[in-house]
């Protein structure tokens, strides 16, 4: 779960990381007056978006004073940045800076470790420092088991070419690495870490992913969940239990298992078509399940056809034959459904839903030959 | 990795998943020796008996693999608990453990020199000598081609294709689709390449992470027998977890199209959908 | 580190470990004052000494109020126990108990391991409990890198026979093992641990020995040192920085290094005599650490003679028999001292030593030769 | 162990205690070539450059042994920073480390393949060959007996009455007098065994733990080379740590009675004072 610039600040004060005074602000008049409570000096005026290029959106902008603050605010909060609505600003003092760094602590999976990085080029996306100078990157391991040593923000300072810099950025690393482990992220980036004029380390930009496995365990971070800015598909899907990302096309698909949903994706592109969405049923079978899920699916307006792509394990397709009858009967759908079924008693599955004798049902046998069905009869209800 | 030395140990064994999958794998053949379920010690589910530890049941039943259903939030102390006992191999079906619990546990296991595969996977099946997991055996036959995948249905579906063209199988070899699994890809193909039974490998991987390029360089570098690679998600967009933890590109890394590339450097075929997969194993094992 | 059973539960409430109610009194009126404020029933008042036995030499007695809580804390306060005087006592509510156990976390320096330990035989010594039945101690060793897991607790609930306690159990090690890694403990041990009338689990005693080279991190404890109730020598010792343990005997014995000073306490016995302190000077030549060093020793008015056995390695020889007549003119000592000198420079010592000509210092150069010389100085200073 | 082949790196260089013996150390013949003091990189002591990393010292100077004088609150981080940067062996002189710091580290070391002598000893003497530590080697001579120890100048006073009898000494490891400590008694045993230039070994112990006891399990099963032991404090009262932090008898355990029970039963002779070592190697020698 990716966290807003303001909730990740919000950890990171947790374990006593500088930030800059700030108050999130969700009208123009929130923002003047939170401008006012920062003391009615400089502030900055931040779009609360959860992808990255707010900035060169205009999403954020500096204002002299509370009556500036407002304009901006007012001007920011509706603006859609990468397909994200601006529900939100933050409204933060804004901070002389004397040079910019970056510094994150990821989850390497690759490494089996966390990795701890700085680099004295802040401000710009890690890709870039990466492209334009991969020394330019000091990185670390850490032992997960062993954990957090001084020598690792050591390392990095003299790595990084901030040697001078090594006591304060082990402090920032130390307190960086223990919210990282504290609330089991799998990325915390502060991007710029900024030296302050008065010499200190300040975290300008704060951009956290959390383990969503790990939520139950943290229910003050999984409260931070932002239901407002989660696209309205993916939010009904979430609200029903369902495994399910938004595509842009006109196939709708749904099966069970992951990997042979994204397989399914993959076929449907390899037959001309686009997917609209992925979603997996899991092993579920059961009318209501199925019911639940084509819901979701069908109120994407752009879906035209959908493929139904079961693979028949412990589930028999019979019986997912069954609950795809139940459903499609119970729902009254009148969009095309390719039912793919294969695995154990695919047979008799087949044979039942051609029996039903439903017009807007059809059956295949292989991947490929459903891909290509649900792409032709999506072409032909869009014409 | 599996067969009749087996011994299996179900924690968990009084749950539902439990009670269901084990009785299935005991239909198939499989050894399953004991149960442990805290606090249930001297229960018994269809015979086989309860433990209160992983220890009391090591000790009475001579377990030597260790089959996890218990719920994710309890799940690392349950695999903590079997390296513990000296459990040799450890299958966790559990989906959703928390990855900091797993990047702790990976490093707990390779102390122990202890293997586990998973989480978030079906498990393992040796066509007819055992199934250890969750695994439907009916679509699976004995033969010569070792399959090894981060996903379960997607796994079943090709089993399936080999199967229908007379392609069976020596093992397969559920990994998990978690972001960090016990046991990747490369130790397994490295498994299978020691395996006098398997002649032939298939590869089944998907976005997220660089296991598949991993073991794309230890093919080219060490393994003689033919591999046959498949990968899903060449459709899937950036930042975007596609039901398994561990399928999310993260900026330019873990694409399919990257793994693809990777894996046809190294001189592997990567078929486009699952039914080519069983073309190019026939293809390969006719060779 | 030592601690007081009140200090011990000091720690363990921290981390919310369930203590009775209890105040600490250093004279009866106290006592009277805290039985009162504990509400006036019955309570236990307890001597607070850092060695065992206390319930056998009748310091521990139960009193059924205030007034009686002062006087049994007059007979207490003042008590000699094993060699160490009450000087404060605690006063505790008085617990129904169901039952008592044995539970601990100690640091297992040959497994290289913390072990954890639990026993349905509370209340009685641990070495009583391995003698009468080993298997009715359960144990289980915890990586130090990975940590508590609850599994530890289960297995010792159920080896214990204690299985229907797992639960709490689980709880109580849960906050045992922290507080022993967060204080850096080598010993936290609850006997007895009680199940209370209520079910709930309650620490009755406690006994916590914290590692001294991590008192620097714990401020906190080791401002818990106990001076009053240190051997008189030893605090004198403590206050100048020495490494000095009071023994019984009448030669007191210095040299450079543990190992040697612990031979030459062995070598002494060997010759017939008993040592009277082991005392290190570490590699100190100069006169000041010698007069420190002599002045404990010479304190203890059991000492007879004094034998100085120095290695000389990168300290020379020349060097310590510089500073020993240095420190022996500045104090003007009149009991025999024997000075052995071996190692670099060794002859330059001897021969110093014997041209300043004092005549209560013999110069030696075996170790049983000087260990001989100082048992007879000794009797004969003795007589 | 060390020998013209290493290549020693300080820690803690420019310190008083640093820079006076790796000067020892050094006119002893030994390759001192790099030191390691966070924030004075780019100094030099003597001649031997100073760097801001272990990391950046070992790849600019090739070092593969640290030797390590950083003050016990700061031991811990240098100690996993050497292992970090994978420097083969690390004596540890510092005293005073917090044992949990060693409890943790010790399992660092044996996870990385790290061999640390120490903490709390004088270091590692092969005469002629190279001193690392603070081993005053005037009163060493080459020769053929190999020395372990948990003492300083216990170990000076024995090899002294070695060498006053003609009996030099192949190497000399004092291990350390802390509870727990990076390499135990019967690893250096092991290591005497298997090196040509050692007929005899002397161990010196005292009392605390069962690190003895250990030892004298290894001897009888697998050593064949004669030994000879000596264990100080028959007289130390249970309970008080005899000035090392490990020297302490612990309820009934860690007495220098048991340990000389422990290793007479396995056939060693243990000599009552260190002048006996001396009499007693030589007997072994003559044999």
């Amino acid at each position: 779960m990716d966290l807003h610039e303001y909730q990740g600040k919000e950890l990171f004060q947790r374990v006593g990381l500088r930030v800059p005074g700030g108050r999130i602000a969700h009208t123009p008049e929130d923002a003047e007056r939170a401008a006012a409570e920062l003391g009615g000096g400089r502030v900055v005026v931040k779009a609360q978006v959860l992808t990255g290029g707010r900035g060169k959106a205009g999403g954020v902008k500096v204002a002299d004073g509370p009556q500036a603050a407002r304009q901006e605010a007012a001007a920011i909060l509706g603006m859609d940045i990468r397909g994200y609505m601006v529900h939100q600003v933050l409204v933060e003092e804004a901070t002389p800076i004397a040079r910019e760094l970056y510094a994150a602590v990821v989850l390497d999976r690759g490494g089996k470790q966390t990795l701890a990085m700085l680099s004295a080029m802040g401000g710009m996306e890690v890709e870039k420092i990466a492209l334009m100078d991969p020394r330019a990157m000091a990185c670390v391991g850490v032992d997960p088991l062993f954990g957090w040593s001084d020598f690792h923000a050591r390392r990095l300072a003299f790595d990084a070419g901030l040697g001078e810099l090594a006591q304060p950025l082990g402090d920032v690393f130390a307190r960086l690495y223990r919210i990282f482990t504290e609330s089991e992220a799998t990325l915390c980036e502060v991007n710029p870490l900024v030296v302050a004029e008065d010499g200190g380390l300040l975290v300008l930009d704060a951009k956290v992913s959390v383990d969503n496995n790990s939520l139950f365990r943290h229910p003050d971070i999984a409260a931070m969940r932002d239901v407002h800015s989660a696209d309205p598909h993916e939010q009904m899907a979430f609200d029903r239990s369902l495994t399910y990302v938004k595509l842009d096309g006109e196939v709708g698909v749904l099966g069970n298992g992951a990997g042979l949903v994204m397989s399914t994706l993959d076929v449907v592109a390899n037959a001309g078509g686009r997917p609209a969405n992925f979603l997996d049923v899991g092993g579920g079978a059961k009318a209501e399940e199925i019911v639940a899920a084509l819901e979701v699916i069908t109120a994407d307006p752009k879906v035209r056809s959908i493929l139904f792509n079961i693979f028949g394990g412990i589930t028999r397709c019979d019986e997912v034959a069954r609950g795809v009858l139940a459903a499609v009967g119970q729902m009254g759908i009148a969009l095309p459904i390719v039912v793919r079924l294969d695995g154990t008693n695919e047979h008799e599955g087949r044979a039942m839903l051609a029996a039903a004798g439903v017009p807007n049902i059809y059956v295949a046998t292989t991947m490929p030959e459903a891909a290509h069905r649900a792409v032709d009869l999506a072409a032909a209800t869009g014409a | 990795m599996v067969d009749s030395s087996t011994r299996v140990l179900v924690q968990g064994l009084t749950g539902r998943e439990g009670s269901f999958h084990a009785a299935r794998n005991r239909a198939y053949g499989t050894e399953v020796v004991a149960g442990v379920t805290p606090g249930k010690g001297g229960q018994a589910v269809d015979g086989v008996p309860v433990f209160d530890s992983v220890a009391a049941a090591v000790d009475a039943t001579g377990a030597n693999t260790s089959l996890v259903f218990v719920p994710a939030p309890a799940a690392a102390d349950s695999i903590s608990e079997a390296i513990d006992a000296g459990i040799a191999l450890i299958i966790t079906i559990t989906e959703g453990i928390p990855v900091h619990d797993m990047l702790r546990l990976f490093h707990l296991l390779a102390r122990a020199g202890t293997t586990m595969i998973g989480p978030n996977c079906p498990g393992v099946i040796s066509p007819g000598k055992a199934n250890v997991g969750i695994i439907p055996p009916q679509v699976f036959r004995p033969g010569n081609v070792g399959l090894v995948s981060r996903s379960g249905t997607l796994t079943y579906q090709i089993a399936y294709e080999l199967t229908q063209r007379g392609l069976g199988q020596s093992t397969a070899v559920g990994i998990g689709g978690d972001p960090i699994v016990g046991l990747p890809f490369l130790d397994v193909l490295a498994r299978f390449e020691a395996d006098p039974e398997t002649q032939a490998v298939v590869l089944v991987g998907e976005i997220g992470g660089d296991e598949e390029e991993r073991a794309a360089a230890y093919v080219k570098a060490q393994m003689t027998k033919p591999l046959v690679a498949y990968i899903a998600g060449f459709t899937a967009p950036p930042g975007k977890q596609m039901g398994h933890a561990g399928a999310i590109i993260s900026g330019a890394s873990g694409t399919a199209q990257a793994k693809k590339a990777a894996l046809e450097a190294a001189g592997i075929p990567v078929a486009i959908d699952p039914t080519r997969v069983a073309e190019l194993v026939a293809e390969a094992l006719a060779r």
